[in-house]
């Protein structure tokens, strides 16, 4: 078995990283051009999202934290699927 | 032996993956069409998320922590990462058919379009 | 004790939130308005998930990130979509 | 010292969004946009009630953990009152979870409102609505 205290040295790492690229998308999900960028970029962000709250559960050493992640996982789809069929509709009227 | 195998494996996917992130975020800044954007919201979605989950899911494995807490985010980490692949690409493959066919984001650098020829607009 | 990092990545958060919210406001565009709604609903959800509240990030999410933004495109596929 | 900082920096921006949302719901004319700002303001009143029963020095939310049974299922008073030492106030959650529910249905009653005066008066501008005399 691994000692828990060697996740110091990768856990401050790759949370500070996956940071740096969650402050990214969410500049070009503010900026974005078109509406198709933006969503996206929303949707990146949420894949994003999930390692972070996993990250999030594993420093505080709690499981409770990690349930989220499951329904924002299943979620990804939703908002893609309405606003297509949004920007078709109204194409069509 | 084969926790330290698992947790040099975990944490070396863990890294290549945020880096790979990364990438994906500066290439959403540089390209300039939102069609060439979905490369890089390939990249940053499957090379930046899935592995990103299989390597958490085995360092999980591999630390001496209570059962309850290693066994329960390697289950969510596993089902994250499934329903991500499923989701991902078919979200991003409406989303682009319905941006060409309500011209919302038209491809600007156009040499030839065939699928106007074709009548499928 | 809370660690720093986290700290730092809420208070981010946070300030990206009053951003899009002035963002809203000026913006003419109601279904970019509606999309920068369910990325601030992230950025909270980011907040409750620091602050130590497992079940509201159940509800939340749930809520926040899908439900609101299809009930809010039904409302506007009435009328129109630019603000005068 | 800096983590003091940080969040009563959390505190006054999330306090400065309830003030600029009810600043834009009084302002802008169009139906939609007054319901998004209504779902932030929502949104930032419940992050504010939550931050409200945050101690910096708890690492651990409001449930008790479970595991084996002789241990934790029938814990001590001395033993919970450690526990309590090092988590947060559950009472403003416990609030918050009627509130997001409640949020969700007053949403749905609008949006049908709004959606019939679109279909109806042909508009979703509040000052281009106009009563027909008869």
């Amino acid at each position: 078995m691994v000692d828990p205290s060697l996740l110091n040295y990768v856990l401050p790492v790759v949370l500070g990283v996956y940071g740096l690229a969650y402050s990214i998308y969410s500049i070009v999900v503010l900026r974005g051009p078109t509406v198709p960028d933006m969503v996206l970029a929303l949707d990146v962000m949420t894949v994003d999202l999930i390692i972070i709250y996993l990250l999030i559960a594993l420093y505080y050493e709690s499981p409770m934290l990690a349930i989220g992640a499951i329904p924002l996982a299943s979620w990804i789809l939703l908002l893609d699927f309405v606003v297509a069929k949004y920007l078709l509709e109204v194409r069509k009227k | 032996m084969i926790d330290v195998l698992l947790f040099v494996l975990g944490s070396s996917l863990m890294v290549l993956s945020a880096v790979l992130s990364l990438i994906g975020a500066v290439g959403f800044l540089r390209f300039r069409n939102f069609f060439l954007r979905l490369h890089s919201a390939t990249v940053g979605s499957i090379g930046g998320g899935v592995y990103g989950l299989v390597g958490l899911a085995l360092l999980t494995l591999s630390l001496d922590v209570p059962g309850y807490l290693k066994y329960y985010i390697f289950g969510v980490a596993i089902v994250s990462a499934a329903l991500v692949v499923f989701a991902s690409p078919t979200g991003s493959h409406i989303l682009s058919r319905a941006a060409y066919r309500s011209g919302e984001a038209a491809p600007r650098p156009l040499i030839r379009d065939k699928l106007k020829e074709a009548g499928l607009e | 004790m809370t660690p720093v990092i986290i700290l730092l990545l809420s208070a981010f958060s946070a300030v990206m939130a009053l951003i899009a919210t002035i963002k809203i406001v000026y913006e003419r565009d109601v279904l970019k308005a509606i999309i920068i709604s369910g990325v601030e609903s992230l950025f909270y959800s980011i907040i409750l998930a620091s602050f130590l509240a497992p079940d509201l990030l159940i509800a939340y999410i749930a809520v926040g990130l899908g439900l609101n933004s299809a009930i809010l495109l039904y409302a506007l596929r009435g009328g129109e979509r630019y603000e005068e | 010292m800096i983590a003091e900082a940080l969040f009563y920096l959390i505190v006054f921006a999330v306090g400065v969004t309830i003030g600029v949302s009810i600043y834009g719901i009084i302002v802008r004319p169009h139906i939609v946009k007054k319901l998004v700002l209504l779902t932030i303001l929502t949104d930032a009143a419940n992050v504010m009630a939550v931050l409200f029963g945050y101690y910096l020095r708890a690492i651990s939310p409001p449930v008790y953990p479970g595991g084996s049974l002789e241990d934790f299922a029938f814990p001590s008073s001395a033993q919970l009152r450690e526990f309590s030492s090092i988590s947060v106030d559950p009472i403003p959650q416990v609030l918050i979870v009627t509130a997001i529910v409640i949020g969700l249905a007053e949403l749905i009653f609008l949006s049908l409102v709004a959606y019939n005066i679109g279909v109806n008066y042909k508009t979703l501008m509040i000052n281009k609505l106009e009563v027909e005399e008869e």
